[in-house]
């Protein structure tokens, strides 16, 4: 019952914000936010953290019974992990505005909770068709968060996301209604038993997507990352993502960084690894030879930015090329690392952004030309740029490196070089995959501290408007000059290193980044059977003997049972 | 044998109670004590604690003394460690870090177990003891070095000092490589947070990026070495890597290294990569020498003593795996002696004195790899411990030196600084560290640099290594001796360097380049600018040096009596004294059987110009150091008059481009910034517009074609009637057209 | 020859009419209605333009008629009927829509109203 | 196409009628409409003279000829004269003349029934239109006709347009109706006497055959009416007998037509009622709605009458 409160709770405050007059507007979305948080965590208490791999939670009403549509809600560890995720930036995102955001209050806050609403659905989703709804849902809390609240030509960029996301999700989901369609009409005379009947509950089709031939699952596997893809971003089609960072507000940014590209992965991990094994098999050097270059394509574009916005942005592309990587690899450790990878990017980028939108409120700029050496001038700011920079470039000790490592292990261990060795798993990828990936370790390390180096460290360096620290004014917590209006030169309401509500707005994602990284093996031992089980069907699937094109005879179940039954396709009729 | 060694041979073992277990060469891994994890977590608590000081902005010294306290406990920890477990292995878990289990192909369950626990076994106390010694000693001297600097800077400066001996640690204690992984990143960022320890200055900040960036690179050979070991055995633990290449050990012995997999072989070299990478090794060294940016405790603990030493421990740790690899001790031979060389080479025309000490690391840990390489870990290890302190005292007197006359590092403006007042504590320093260095007979550093050039003539094909070592020795005693003759000793001059600061009194304003304004800070707490010391106000006022305070002088006296002692541990216990014996005992031992392997083709030992290497090296090296001494001598002390010139000045054109290649660090770093960073930025910047014009246009291309198709078929749409009419009846006799076409084709 | 004229009027349908003579009717209307189109298309005043609309109807029927005497059957005539209803509500609707238009811009050329454009 | 004309001779025809007419449009310089007529009436013969030629003997009667020539003459002057009004009268013309032709096909009320209701009363309010619409300038004087009369525009392009429109419609037309069966061909032009009994009855009372009380008999609710022995069962008070029907007791067409659309379209004729309704109201409502003109415009409408007659007062 839980989850669907999670939904409802956002969107009854959205609601009540659209009714209540504006100044009420930031006190409700807080309390908002907050009550969801605290569903949130009688949420993560309720569920059953023994057998994570499980379904839990579930409930689900009939929604279009005739076209066999539900609105069914259930979380694995992974959905929960991603959920409160979700939880917990939902009220950062609402402290960090309170300064940014001084017009149409009620509106950003509204959409905002919205916002909140559609991520949390998308990830308690069992219905293909609702997690549909919710993920093309997301786009336009997120169209309206740009389009209004962005900085200068935010209108292109508000536009050029939601079509260019729109376009790839619409293909997704041809693609997802086919597999309910193949389940509804190709399945009847085989043994699993939704076959035969329209239901677009994830478990039945997973089962019926896996009965598919091979290159059936091919095209399937392309149709759905035409939608993931660009989600994600992978290399080709990212080129919406700096745009959209850069112009989208401090808490938009936050939040577009921190859960909408993992909407991408997680579809990727919900979807793609378990309906299309066969095709993802065949296809993991193509989807990690894209990400490896997205790693250093990205990572090398990061370096020659001007703008921090931007290179923070590029640098999601690449942080995210690792998270490909490591589902390409289609190993425990790799997928593991993967998942762990969309919960460290979201806490460490999510946290940069805020930090970067700290600064743009007290200087309007984010030109690194323009800013330089503010450790002597916010040192409290600067410690914490260089905590979640360090987090971000993978540093041992914060939760970037746990995610890293595995990813890259895991593409390492997929060499089919070491199949028989002990630690190897055998796959597409291998030594100089992990090699080439590792490279953008070092990228990594390059364009991050160079921007810290131009940013936190070196002279001080102010934009023009802004004075140096005046003679004799003993700065120390004390607030700023004087009041001025909302968007004067100077520093406006907020003092010159960063206030109290600042530093509680990061203070948890710095504590959990460090405890993530000291302490991860709570999260790896609940992400263990769940991303087991998708290891199983994709390993099944690889044993399955490829006889002629896709007519698979069923392999009889080895090792641990997996929950999905196996099937032999419908016209060979083969024996269960 | 002096009365010195049979003094310490009785003592020591007392006080050491190192028991002469018998050489049991490898024990069962039993459970440590709790409080083994006591030696990082006290680090790690006085890093918080001076985080704690920063955040409520203390004024005071309080953070040094938190960290010289925490240091000092956990010191004495390690002595007791050392008592508990000397000769035995022992592994304490402090908690589950990572544990990731499946089941692979065949059905067994593999799991990816990495602990943070730590394996204490004799090279472990080894290392810590130095480790978390010299810590103490130079935090007690950084206490007083940074004292310009208390308030903003001092909390950092101590908290990355605290985080540093914690990751160091880490790296040295860790029970599993990615723990290892964990220190070797973490001593990384420490030391990336404490050479742009002044971060006003742009050239710090770039000393500091290219260090970090410099060591990722190793890193990521030591992390594929870490993946292809966890592949290869199945697990990252000691306990079970260290044993796992037991199997290989009879093959390696007999010399066909074909029977053993690729695989194993290939390990060892992708962890030399990251042991390069981390001590500067030949292709990875260029960031050493800029290190010297930071402050100088920095220098003398993180550049000189401890973290760079990082890439002989994991080689020593590793040596079983090493000893199985047909090609892995030879190039670590090879890359440690050329480094040698080479950073010699460059080290005698550098004029900045600290530059010198810091090619002169560069150097000695070029001997260690060397030493390593020819088969003597023993030699290596105890080259490491007696390094460690006598080039900690160098870098320390020369700190002072730097203290005192105003960030003054110029060989060319300083002389005779030994006979000023106050200054003799430090000169005795710099001459015990010098004659240490030099390998002076019957000095500690003498004994170690013997060792390894004993075993490179004795293990065959090594010998080319060991006249590369020997001439090295010589240039080493030169360019040591070079700067003790032209700073300490000589005709007293000195000029301020540009630290010099308009107060006569001890505040020490804050000046520092590109700082715009003079921020009057209640107390003066900005961080001072290249080291600290008077800065030169506007020609008012005369300098005059200002000695080291009693921290300094006692940090160095203590120093240099540890240089001194270190020699007496060659005597302690038979062969190869107290460092052979705890490396015996531990994963790094050279089993006996494999040392005659290598050895086994052709005679049994090399031989060094016909006579036994080891007797007689003891007369080569010391009379070669001896050489050198005099060459130093003659041409930097006899007849000079001023600080600026000597002898050696004549020399120079003689020698042609060799000493303006050699000043210019033989180019090194302009060629690494031709060949890799500018293409690299080009290639970018490429990226950049592909980015953006191919990429993006080609979205935006399909942006564009609907809006173009559309302002295409506007015209049609245009108001006057008899457009629409003749619109209309072109349609349907199109129309007809068709059909009656249709029917005409009888479709 | 007027004799069969009478004849033809009183009689309901005389005999079947050849498939030829339809042709020729057809041929008329055909052409009828092409000079009503070319009027439509070329002439530029209003009202000349609907003029040849109401011939465009009335070549319309004349086929119509044939076919209903051609199957002899009725219900082609009734069709003319609703023709003409047609012809009438249009000419009212468009002459009053010319007048208007008339009143508007003095001159009843087609060309003058352009402003509905795309 | 089975040859009711060749096809090549028929293309060959229209595109003479085509140019005819392409040359008969107003043009503003000279405008040679005469020798358009001509040419596509020459177009036209050699058509139909084809035709007749190659159907030797089910040629319409001569007079369809004639109605056919004068209405499509007609038909073109309403097209090429430069002046509406004329325009409406030769339109009228035309009108009769297909009246004509609806009479060949024996469609009687449909051609009164256009006379009245088409020539007499729509376009009569062409003419009214026409009156109100334009200065109808005195006979000698052309110049004042307005330009966009006298000027037709792009007449080849439309000419072309059409005539190939119509050269398709011929060709099909003739291949489609030369291969057409008529539908009820069987069925007699009487059929319909069967169901008006009473009309039977009337029209044997006039003949004097039955006397006033006797009526059609019945057998089993059908009407006794033997429509091709052309006789009826009629019963009165002295028992049944079988009349015959007299020489003009036949279905008249009106009749006929009555009973189609009463009987096979009432629904159309509600809608067509509908219809007019519409087209009153919208009349009523256009027309009425007074054309707001502003001073401007009210002032520029005065100096432009004033010209005129101030250029009639000069004349």
């Amino acid at each position: 019952m839980e989850l669907v409160l999670l939904i409802l709770i956002p969107l009854v405050f959205a609601a009540l914000i659209a009714l209540r007059p504006a100044q009420e507007s930031k006190f409700l979305a807080v309390i908002g936010t907050l009550l969801a948080a605290a569903v949130g965590v009688n949420a993560l208490g309720r569920f059953d953290w023994g057998s994570p791999g499980a379904m839990q939670l579930e409930a689900a009403w009939a929604w279009l019974p005739a076209l066999g549509l539900e609105l069914s809600v259930g979380v694995d560890s992974v959905a929960m992990l991603l959920i409160a995720l979700t939880l917990l930036l939902g009220p950062i995102c609402v402290f960090c505005s309170f300064t940014a955001i001084s017009q149409k209050e009620r509106t950003y806050y509204a959409w905002l909770l919205v916002l909140q609403a559609a991520m949390t659905g998308v990830f308690c989703a069992r219905d293909v068709v609702f997690f549909y709804t919710c993920f093309e849902f997301t786009l336009v809390p997120m169209y309206v968060l740009i389009s209004l609240f962005g900085s200068t030509n935010r209108k292109a960029a508000a536009t050029k996301f939601f079509l260019y996301t729109f376009t790839g999700s619409v293909i997704t989901l041809a693609g997802l209604v086919y597999v309910g369609w193949y389940n509804a009409t190709q399945l009847e005379s085989v043994g699993i038993e939704t076959a035969g009947r329209w239901t677009f509950d994830i478990g039945a089709l997973e089962a019926a997507a896996q009965a598919m031939p091979a290159n059936i699952q091919g095209w399937l596997l392309l149709a759905m990352m035409c939608g993931f893809a660009i989600k994600i971003p992978l290399f080709p089609v990212h080129t919406w993502l700096p745009l959209a960072h850069t112009e989208a507000p401090t808490a938009g940014s936050v939040v577009l960084a921190g859960v909408l590209l993992k909407l991408g992965t997680y579809g990727m991990f919900r979807f793609v690894l378990p309906f299309v094994p066969a095709a993802m098999i065949e296809f993991a050097p193509v989807i990690a030879t894209l990400s490896i270059i997205g790693i250093l394509y990205g990572g090398l574009i990061c370096w020659v930015q001007t703008d921090v916005k931007k290179l923070v942005a590029y640098s999601s592309v690449a942080h995210l090329g690792f998270c490909i990587l490591g589902l390409a690899s289609l190993n425990t450790v790799g997928i593991t690392g993967s998942v762990l990878y969309m919960i460290n990017h979201g806490l460490s980028t999510g946290a940069l952004f805020l930090l970067i939108g700290m600064v743009y409120e007290r200087f309007h700029t984010r030109s690194m030309k323009e800013l330089g050496g503010l450790a002597a001038h916010m040192p409290v700011w600067a410690t914490f740029m260089v905590f979640f920079t360090m987090a971000s470039v993978g540093l041992p000790g914060l939760n970037g490196f746990i995610s890293e490592f595995m990813c890259l292990m895991g593409a390492f261990q997929a060499g089919d070089a070491w199949g028989s060795l002990p630690g190897g798993t055998g796959g597409s990828l291998g030594f100089w995959y992990a090699l080439i990936a590792g490279l953008g370790m070092i990228v990594a390390a390059m364009y991050l501290l160079y921007m810290v180096g131009k940013v936190v460290w070196g002279p001080l360096v102010l934009p023009a408007g802004h004075h140096h620290p005046g003679h004799g004014a003993g700065h120390g917590g004390g607030h700023g000059h004087g009041h001025h209006d909302g968007h004067g030169h100077s520093h406006g309401p907020l003092p010159r290193d960063l206030c109290e509500r600042e530093i509680f707005v990061l203070l948890p994602l710095a504590v959990l980044c460090l405890v993530l990284g000291l302490f991860p093996q709570p999260v790896i031992r609940a992400l263990e059977p769940a991303v087991n089980r998708v290891v199983e069907t994709i390993h099944l699937a690889g044993e399955r003997p490829e006889k002629g094109h896709g007519v698979q005879a069923s392999a009889p179940a080895t090792g641990s049972a997996p929950e999905v039954m196996m099937v032999s396709s419908g016209h060979e009729g083969g024996g269960k | 044998m002096t009365i010195a060694s049979d003094i310490l041979q009785a003592v020591l073992p007392a006080m050491l109670g190192a028991p002469d277990a018998a050489h049991a060469p490898i024990q069962p891994v039993g459970a440590g004590a709790w409080w083994i994890g006591l030696i990082p977590a006290l680090p790690l608590l006085s890093c918080i604690l001076c985080g704690v000081c920063a955040a409520i902005k203390v004024k005071s010294k309080l953070p040094a003394w938190l960290t010289v306290l925490c240091l000092g406990i956990s010191f004495m920890l390690t002595v007791w460690m050392f008592q508990q477990f000397a000769g035995g292995r022992s592994v304490t878990v402090a908690w589950e870090w990572i544990n990731l289990g499946w089941t692979d192909s065949q059905g067994q369950r593999q799991a990816l177990v990495a602990n943070f626990g730590f394996y204490v076994d004799s090279l472990t106390c080894l290392w810590m003891l130095f480790v978390t010694g010299l810590a103490t000693l130079i935090a007690l001297y950084a206490s007083e070095y940074m004292s310009h600097d208390v308030g903003a800077g001092y909390c950092r400066f101590f908290a990355a000092f605290g985080l540093f001996v914690f990751s160091m640690a880490c790296l040295v204690m860790g029970d599993n490589l990615i723990l290892l992984y964990l220190g070797w990143e973490g001593v990384g960022l420490c030391s990336y947070l404490l050479i742009g320890y002044f971060y006003k200055k742009p050239s710090a900040v770039a000393a500091a990026k290219k260090a970090f960036i410099m060591n990722r690179i190793g890193d990521l050979g030591l992390a594929l070495g870490v993946f292809l070991a966890f592949v290869q055995f199945g697990s990252v633990e000691y306990k079970v890597l260290l044993d796992a290449a037991r199997p290989y050990i009879e093959a390696a012995q007999a010399g066909h290294f074909d029977e053993i997999p690729f695989t194993v072989q290939l390990i060892p070299i992708l962890l030399m990569v990251g042991a390069f990478g981390k001590s500067a090794q030949l292709p990875l060294y260029v960031w050493l020498p800029d290190a010297m940016e930071g402050p100088t405790p920095v220098s003398a603990l993180i550049h000189a003593a401890t973290m760079v030493t990082a890439g002989v421990y994991l080689i020593a740790r590793t040596y079983p795996l090493f000893l199985v690899s047909e090609y892995a001790l030879p190039i670590v031979a090879w890359v440690g002696a050329l480094t040698a060389l080479v950073a010699a080479t460059i080290g005698m025309a550098q004029f900045d004195i600290k530059r010198i000490m810091a090619y002169s690391t560069v150097s000695q840990l070029g001997y260690m790899f060397a030493g390593l390489g020819v088969l003597t870990s023993t030699g290596a290890a105890f080259h490491v411990f007696t390094h460690a302190f006598f080039k900690a005292s160098l870098f320390l007197a020369c700190g002072a030196v730097m203290h005192g006359f105003a960030g003054q590092l110029d060989l060319r403006k300083l002389s005779g600084v030994g006979f000023m007042k106050g200054w003799q504590v430090v000169a005795l320093a710099m001459l015990v560290g010098c004659l240490n260095l030099a390998g002076f007979p019957f000095t500690a550093g003498y004994f170690s640099k013997d060792m390894i050039l004993a075993e490179a003539f004795v293990t065959p094909h090594m010998a080319p290594i060991g006249w590369i070592l020997l001439l090295t020795a010589g240039l080493t005693a030169y360019y040591t001796f070079r700067v003790f003759f032209r700073v300490f000793v000589g005709p007293k001059s000195f000029e301020p360097g540009d630290e010099v600061h308009a107060h006569a009194d001890h505040a020490h304003g804050d000046h520092g380049h590109g700082d715009h304004g003079h921020d009057a800070h209640g107390d003066h707490a900005h961080a001072a600018d290249h080291g600290h010391g008077h800065a030169a106000g506007h020609g008012s006022g005369e300098f005059h040096p200002h000695a080291p305070g009693w921290a300094i002088n006692f940090v160095l006296a203590a120093l240099t009596v540890l240089s001194i002692g270190a020699a007496g541990l060659y005597f302690l216990g038979d062969h190869g004294g107290w460092v052979a014996k705890m490396v015996h005992e531990s994963s790094a031992n050279l089993p006996a059987v494999a040392h005659d392997a290598h050895g086994s083709e052709g005679h049994a030992h090399g031989t060094f110009l016909g006579m036994d290497p080891h007797k007689v090296m003891y007369y080569v090296s010391g009379i070669v150091g001896a050489v050198g001494i005099i060459i130093a001598f003659g041409l930097h002390y006899l007849g000079r008059k001023t600080a600026a010139t000597a002898n050696a000045d004549k020399l120079v054109p003689l020698l042609g481009p060799i000493p303006k290649l050699a000043q210019g660090k033989w180019f090194v770093d302009e060629i690494y910034d031709f060949l890799i960073v500018k293409p690299l930025h080009l290639v970018s910047i490429v990226f950049a517009y592909v980015d953006k014009l191919l990429v993006d246009g080609l979205v935006n291309t399909f942006g564009w074609i609907p809006r173009a198709f559309g302002s295409g078929l506007r015209p049609l749409q245009g108001g006057n009637l008899h457009g629409y009419a003749v619109q209309m009846a072109g349609g349907v006799a199109l129309l007809l057209l068709i059909v009656f076409l249709a029917s005409i084709a009888g479709l | 020859m007027g004799a069969d004229l009478i004849v033809l009027a009183q009689q309901g349908f005389p005999t079947p009419m050849g498939g030829a003579t339809l042709a020729h009717y057809l041929l008329v209307s055909a052409i009828m209605f092409a000079i009503g189109l070319i009027g439509f298309l070329t002439r530029r005043n209003l009202i000349v333009m609907f003029l040849c609309t109401e011939l465009m109807f009335q070549a319309g029927g004349l086929a119509l008629i044939a076919f209903s005497r051609f199957h002899l059957e009725h219900s082609g005539q009734t069709f003319v009927i609703f023709v003409l209803t047609v012809a009438a509500a249009e000419a009212a609707m468009a002459l009053a829509l010319v007048v208007l238009l008339f009143r508007k811009r003095e001159s009843l050329d087609a060309d003058e109203w352009t402003e509905m454009k795309g | 196409m089975d040859q009711i004309i060749h096809p090549i001779a028929l293309y060959l025809g229209l595109a003479l009628v085509g140019l005819g007419l392409c040359v008969a449009l107003p043009r503003a310089r000279v405008s040679p409409q005469i020798i358009g007529g001509i040419l596509a009436a020459a177009g036209l013969g050699v058509v139909l003279v084809l035709m007749g030629l190659k159907s030797k003997d089910a040629l319409p009667s001569p007079y369809f000829y004639v109605f056919s020539l004068v209405g499509l003459g007609a038909a073109l002057r309403v097209v090429t004269h430069p002046r509406p009004v004329y325009s409406a009268i030769y339109f009228i013309l035309t009108i009769l003349a297909s009246c004509g032709l609806y009479l060949l096909l024996s469609a009687e009320f449909m051609a009164f029934a256009l006379v009245i209701v088409y020539a007499g009363a729509i376009l009569i309010t062409y003419l009214f239109v026409i009156m109100l619409a334009t200065q109808a300038p005195t006979e000698d004087r052309t110049e004042g006709l307005k330009a966009y009369d006298t000027a037709a525009r792009e007449p080849l392009a439309a000419t072309v347009a059409s005539m190939a429109l119509v050269a398709v419609l011929t060709g099909m037309l003739f291949a489609g109706s030369a291969k057409l069966e008529p539908r009820n061909a069987g069925v007699s032009a009487d059929a319909l006497l069967l169901q008006l009994p009473r009309r039977v009855e009337d029209g044997l009372k006039d003949a004097g055959l039955i006397d006033r009380k006797e009526r059609v008999a019945y057998a089993d609710g059908k009407p006794q009416i033997d429509v091709e022995g052309r006789r009826a069962m009629v019963t009165g008070p002295d028992g049944e007998r079988w009349v015959g029907f007299p020489e003009n007791l036949g279905v008249q067409n009106v009749e006929a037509l009555g009973f189609n659309l009463l009987n096979a379209h009432p629904g159309s004729i509600e809608i067509a009622g509908v219809i007019l309704l519409m087209a009153m109201l919208g009349a009523v409502v256009l027309s009425r709605r007074q054309v707001e003109i502003d001073e401007e415009a009210k002032a520029r409408q005065a100096r432009h009458l004033m010209e005129s007659r101030g250029a009639e007062g000069g004349a």
